[in-house]
């Protein structure tokens, strides 16, 4: 085993993860405290990519750009509360599918008519462009780097905001139950409203920073959504902190399995076979992973406490 | 309900054969998802073609009724059989994608019409699957790799990292650099496909990165070229790994890169059929008005898309618009007797072209626009590996 | 009359918080046993246990001499056991009718029947009407549960108890919500079925209780603290401190 | 309620003769569509029995689809290429046979553990086993991984040829019919009561002492053996098949015809796949953007329509 290229993944694996993380958290937050299944999640961080690219163009920086597109984003999510959410609260979960279905269908097409369907590249300032030797055979890429620092930051800054604030108190509430809030003489409304674009600005900033890596496209936020709702299946509905560890524990297995499993597999089949099968087994390895810790703990990992 | 459907399907049947042209063409290409990019520019160069005949074969009409495959396979199928029974067209042509191809093929065959790949060509059309009613207006997908291969190993390229995305395409593509490569493949992957492809590459990059190789050759088409590029700079392979690519950097993704100032893919070199540079007149007529009309470089999809029209065009004058005559269709179709945007070339009894593949460079033009432009002819006339596989003669 | 249910040193904890504890009770086939005691005194975990929704620490529960201490719920329905609950729990989206047919035996043993139309069976008829004769359902027989009032939801849930064919009925709180006149109706309605079925009954409502049970236990912190007739329970002093004393 | 019923009828004399009607006019296109839509309306059929009334949301039904159409498409690739003697046929029953068998093992396998989760991580974890086929079919090469499998020769029926549109389309209808009677028969026994209860309070039906948990099981497998039927049809259908088919938005597209027409009815899917099909091709052969109309229509049949079409007739 090549340690140093494991050392890599590892890191890869990680910035996979917070990636996932912001993106999950968002939505478990929504899908906790609101009972609401927004599948339209991975739309808004399709949005954050694009708003950010157009105005890292209209600036003629990221770092400003990122700046911006953060209130944008979080007012697009306010808006996509009061318009399409707020109406559903009441209904059941298909009928949250279905509409919100509805809304990435509607936010994707837009995004072709006003960006076109090329998508858009990203550039990056110098000192984020290059590499950071970690020691003598250990390089990464600067921005990966700082991806995987600003999404541990934010992941810090939620666990304490649910952990130790007001807010945090009423969220934490509000997952286990809902009534108690009421009764706590807390205006519900705008509580949900604020969780909805405090989640809809965790999946923008995750927009933002893969967009320089894969460019802002169309479609990006249906890949990712997907996994973000296995995320938060296998870390427990409403837990943060279960959405953070399940976020980790895909982002090193995906990545790994990407990197590891063919010569695994190379040791008891053919070549041909090893290589062939290697990349299913590696995209099917999140969804195994499910499916088992589903079997043993059918509310994921950390279940919220219930009242 | 049902009536007001009725009515509206029934309106479109009325509206449909009203304007009904003499010679219906069909265009499969992808207009949705992010690789609708390709798509559009596919069909700005049908529009052009259309333009440079004046809507003309002779004295025939050609109409051309465009279908979006969604980038999936089954859904161009669908829209294959629409175009053929709904809209009851007479030559399907297009095809970006060789697994759209390979699930439409069938339907278009069993009607009895001819079939034109304007860009695809998996290796099973060319060889077992071959069929005298389908003709390739691009290449067999294994030949560009197989030209890169040549450089390779002139450029005394000792050991190759390779990837591709995994799809009939990328699987054609790693063969063909395995064809004529002399030395050694250290690794490989090939990486998901299709409407959610897998654009991060990192734990990719970084196997390649310590597998000791001396050039990465990678197919990444479309809009995944983009975060391709991007990504391998961003790891700082450049100097450590050259970058070898075929139907990766092109017209489509060159004004993105630039966009972004991505200077580092200046100077890197790719294999094709064509390049926007080679000195004939109706390339050059093509380049300029393509440019004048669309603001940017045709890429080799345009190209081929603009072939396949004139093609269809001078098969159409051959057998004076008489559709059914597929006789006369297929050997004025296989005669390659228009004005070829590559220049002269002809066909191999799978009726896949036999043509030169150049080695092509990134440059700045004139105006500052990056493009590309010949420096070598690798190979000459070649011919695709699999045609003695076609029981065709 | 022997005893039908037999519970032996049972014992229950959630996390440190006792809700069980060393608790005896028989109850004798065909009586009407109540179980009274302040709010939190474990009550329902007691029923729960019985029922086999949740399963002791440790301790014994015999029904009819056997040993059913970790039968699950379903199975311990199948020997003989029915309960209601405190919170109503009817299928609202179902009919009166429907309702019945799912809680009689007739209907669990055919679950498997597949394609044979479940409403033109003769012998349902007849328990259907029965059973909602019993409670004074009989007008609702077709409608759908959602249309009930609370009252007629109550009554429905014993109609269903019935129809099970149960030797023993775990009834919770029976009267929870019910206005003055509902209350009557239902008190009339236990005393109707006292004698046919063996009735465990929680309930907070003093008076029903004294006007129907044959035998009352108290429950206070997870313990029995005294058993007997309503009488005997009105005048025990330490009842009285313990949970009486505002009366 | 007469109304209704002869416009329910009108309904499926008009999706019998229209299509034949086009075809015999030349615009043999309709004709397919009417195919597609029968198939798909039967895949929708079998999801609402557990979605409508057992209250199952799958997401991941469209893998006993895919199921059934490779359980067509490999026997006649082997039949045709050889390899694999004792699964090389054309013969339609065998094709009928591993498929039902195959869907339902599938179902059966997965059901002993998707069923043991409730709500949402139901819908995710029936998604997630749909991906693992998606995945599986991906990796197997001979069948043409991610591109798919042409399915060069139908299945073999006697007094039947497949081959025949109109004949393919006129199975397809009366499988649809057939299917739409099973359910009906199935949600009016005593089993259906017993699965609508389950839906209604699934801990009541447990205290009057169901196995809740078998029941579900055996909707879920019946369920999957249905779709897995449309499977075969739909590999016969289209000659095609591929991995994409499997793919987690197709299993949302049936869910949503159920939806759409109005869960636990038993027309409702019908009305869903047509409107579904209808939409998609009216739509699309208007605009390539035609996703945008399509999604606002969904968001409208959501906030305005409760209990889809269906509810719109019984008012």
């Amino acid at each position: 085993m090549d340690y140093t290229l494991l050392l890599i993944q590892v890191l890869n694996g990680l910035q996979l993860g917070v990636l996932l993380f912001l993106v999950a958290s968002g939505l478990t937050l929504i899908f906790g405290i609101l009972d609401f299944v927004n599948l339209a999640h991975g739309s808004i961080y399709m949005l954050g990519a694009f708003i950010c690219a157009s105005l890292t163009y209209a600036l003629d920086s990221y770092l400003f750009a990122v700046i911006l597109s953060l209130p944008v984003i979080a007012i697009i999510g306010y808006a996509f509360e009061i318009f399409l959410a707020r109406p559903l609260y009441a209904r059941d979960h298909l009928d949250h599918v279905l509409g919100t279905f509805g809304a990435i269908l509607v936010i994707d097409t837009i995004a072709h008519l006003i960006w076109g369907p090329a998508g858009i590249a990203i550039p990056l300032p110098n000192y984020l462009d290059g590499q950071i030797t970690i020691s003598e055979n250990i390089e990464i890429p600067t921005f990966r780097l700082l991806i995987i620092v600003v999404g541990l930051t934010a992941a810090f800054g939620l666990l304490w905001l649910v952990n130790f604030t007001k807010l945090g108190m009423l969220i934490r509430a509000g997952a286990s139950n809902r009534t108690m809030v009421a009764a706590l003489g807390i205006d519900i409304r705008t509580l949900f409203a604020i969780v909805f674009a405090i989640g809809a600005t965790l999946a923008g900033i995750a927009g933002m920073l893969i967009a320089p890596i894969t460019e802002a496209s169309l479609g990006m936020g249906n890949n990712i959504i997907i996994t973000a709702f296995v995320v938060i299946i296998v870390g427990g509905i409403g837990s943060v902190k279960g959405a953070f560890v399940a976020a980790l524990l895909i982002g090193l297995i995906d990545t790994l399995g990407r990197s590891f499993l063919d010569d695994l597999f190379k040791l008891f089949m053919s070549t041909g076979a090893a290589e062939n099968s290697a990349p299913a087994i590696s995209s099917m390895s999140i969804y195994l992973m499910m499916a088992l810790i589903l079997s043993f703990k059918p509310k994921g990992l950390f279940p919220p406490r219930l009242g | 309900m049902k009536k007001v459907l009725a009515a509206i399907i029934f309106c479109n049947f009325l509206i449909s054969s009203v304007f009904a042209a003499d010679i219906k063409v069909g265009f499969v290409t992808t207009l949705t998802t992010p690789a609708a990019v390709i798509g559009e520019d596919m069909k700005n160069a049908v529009n052009l073609a259309l333009e440079h005949l004046n809507g003309k074969a002779g004295p025939h009409n050609i109409e051309v009724v465009f279908g979006d495959d969604g980038f999936a396979p089954d859904t161009g199928k669908q829209v294959t059989d629409r175009l053929l029974k709904q809209d009851k067209v007479d030559i399907i042509s297009g095809y970006i994608w060789s697994h759209v191809l390979l699930a439409s093929r069938k339907s278009v065959l069993d009607a009895g019409k001819i079939l034109i790949s304007s860009n695809a060509g998996p290796s099973q059309i060319a060889s077992k699957l071959c069929h005298e009613n389908f003709f390739s207006a691009s290449w067999q997908n294994d030949q560009t790799p197989m030209a890169m291969g040549e450089v390779f190993n002139k450029d005394g390229i000792k050991s190759l990292y390779i990837m591709a995305p995994n799809y009939a395409a990328g699987k054609d593509m790693v063969a063909g650099i395995e064809r004529t490569f002399k030395g050694q493949v250290v690794g490989k992957d090939l990486t998901k496909w299709g409407a959610d492809a897998q654009l991060d590459f990192s734990a990719e990059l970084a196997k390649a990165k310590v597998s000791g190789a001396n050039g990465l050759f990678v197919f990444y088409p479309g809009a995944a070229s983009g975060a391709f590029t991007k990504q391998y700079h961003q790891a700082g392979l450049k100097d450590l790994l050259p970058l070898y690519s075929v139907f990766t950097i092109d017209g489509i993704s060159l004004p993105k890169l630039q966009a972004a100032n991505f200077s580092g893919i200046v100077g890197s070199k790719v294999t094709q059929q064509w390049d926007p540079s080679l000195d004939n007149q109706a390339n050059k007529r093509f380049v300029k008005d393509f440019k004048e009309r669309f603001g940017k470089y045709p890429s080799f999809y345009a190209a081929q898309s603009y072939d396949t029209i004139n093609m269809i065009a001078s098969a159409v004058i051959a057998v004076d618009g008489d559709m059914s005559d597929l006789v006369g269709l297929r050997s004025a179709l296989k005669s390659a007797d228009y004005n070829s945007v590559r220049g002269k070339y002809s066909y191999g009894n799978n009726n896949f072209p036999i043509q030169n593949f150049y080695l092509r460079e990134v440059v700045e033009d004139s105006d500052g626009n990056w493009t590309t432009e010949v420096i070598d002819t690798v190979l000459t006339n070649h011919q695709d590996p699999y045609a003695a596989e076609c029981k065709l003669k | 009359m022997a005893d039908i249910l037999e519970i032996k040193n049972l014992n229950k904890q959630f996390g440190g918080v006792i809700a069980t504890k060393d608790l005896n009770l028989s109850i004798l086939e065909g009586e009407l046993h109540a179980i009274i005691g302040p709010n939190g005194a474990g009550k329902t975990t007691l029923i729960s246990q019985i029922f086999g929704q949740i399963f002791p620490d440790s301790g014994q529960i015999f029904f009819q001499d056997t040993n059913v201490t970790k039968v699950s719920e379903y199975k311990k329905s199948r020997l003989g056991i029915n309960r209601t609950f405190q919170i109503t729990s009817v299928m609202k989206s179902l009919t009166v009718s429907e309702n019945i047919q799912l809680a009689t035996d007739t209907t669990r043993e055919n679950s498997f029947n597949f394609f044979k139309a479940s409403n033109n069976q003769y012998t349902f008829f007849k328990k259907i009407d029965f059973c909602l004769r019993q409670v004074g359902l009989i007008e609702a027989i077709n409608q759908p549960v959602a249309s009930l009032s609370h009252g007629d939801c109550r009554k429905l849930e014993i109609a269903m108890a019935l129809a099970s064919d149960a030797q023993l009925l775990l009834l919770d709180e029976p009267m929870a919500g019910l206005g003055p006149t509902e209350t009557k109706e239902m008190i009339a309605l236990l005393k109707r079925l006292k004698g046919q079925q063996t009735i465990l009954l929680i309930e907070h409502d003093m008076d029903a209780v004294f006007a129907l049970a044959d035998q009352i236990s108290v429950l206070v912190s997870g313990e029995i603290i005294a058993t007997g007739k309503p009488n005997t329970i009105r005048r025990d002093s330490e009842v009285q401190s313990a949970y009486l004393g505002g009366i | 309620m007469q109304f209704i019923r002869s416009f329910k009828f009108l309904i499926l004399v008009s999706l019998l003769v229209l299509p034949i009607i086009f075809n015999q006019i030349g615009m043999s296109f309709y004709l397919d569509l009417a195919t597609r839509l029968c198939i798909l309306a039967i895949a929708a059929v079998g999801l609402n029995l557990i979605l409508g009334y057992g209250g199952m949301i799958s997401f991941g039904h469209a893998a006993y689809l895919g199921l059934g159409a490779y359980a067509v498409g490999i026997p006649a690739h082997h039949w045709l290429y050889g390899g694999l003697d004792f699964l090389a046929t054309n013969n339609g029953f065998i094709h009928i046979t591993i498929a039902i068998v195959i869907s339902g093992l599938f179902a059966f396998l997965t059901g002993l553990i998707c069923l043991k989760t409730k709500g949402v991580y139901f819908i995710m974890i029936t998604m997630a086993f749909s991906q693992m086929a998606y995945y599986l079919f991906v990796s197997i090469e001979e069948y043409g991984s991610d591109d798919g499998l042409v399915i060069n020769t139908r299945s073999q029926i006697p007094l039947i040829n497949l081959d025949d549109p109109i004949q393919m389309f006129l199975v397809s209808f009366s499988s649809l019919i057939f299917f739409m009677w099973l359910v009906q028969l199935i949600t009016k026994s005593n089993f259906g009561l017993i699965l609508s209860g389950i839906k209604d309070n699934e801990a009541r039906m447990v205290s009057l002492g169901y196995n809740v948990y078998l029941h579900k099981l055996i909707a879920f497998v019946f369920s999957g053996i249905i779709c897995g039927f449309a499977g075969v049809l739909l590999g016969n259908f289209t000659t095609f098949i591929s991995p994409e088919m499997i793919d987690w938005s197709r299993s949302g597209e049936l869910m949503f015809m159920v939806i759409l027409g109005g869960v636990a009815t038993v027309m409702g899917p019908l009305f869903g796949a047509i409107v579904f099909v209808i939409l998609e091709e009216v739509l699309s052969s208007i605009t390539i953007y035609w996703h945008l109309p399509f999604g606002l229509l969904l968001i409208a049949v959501v906030l305005f329509f409760r209990g889809g079409l269906s509810s719109l007739l019984s008012k």
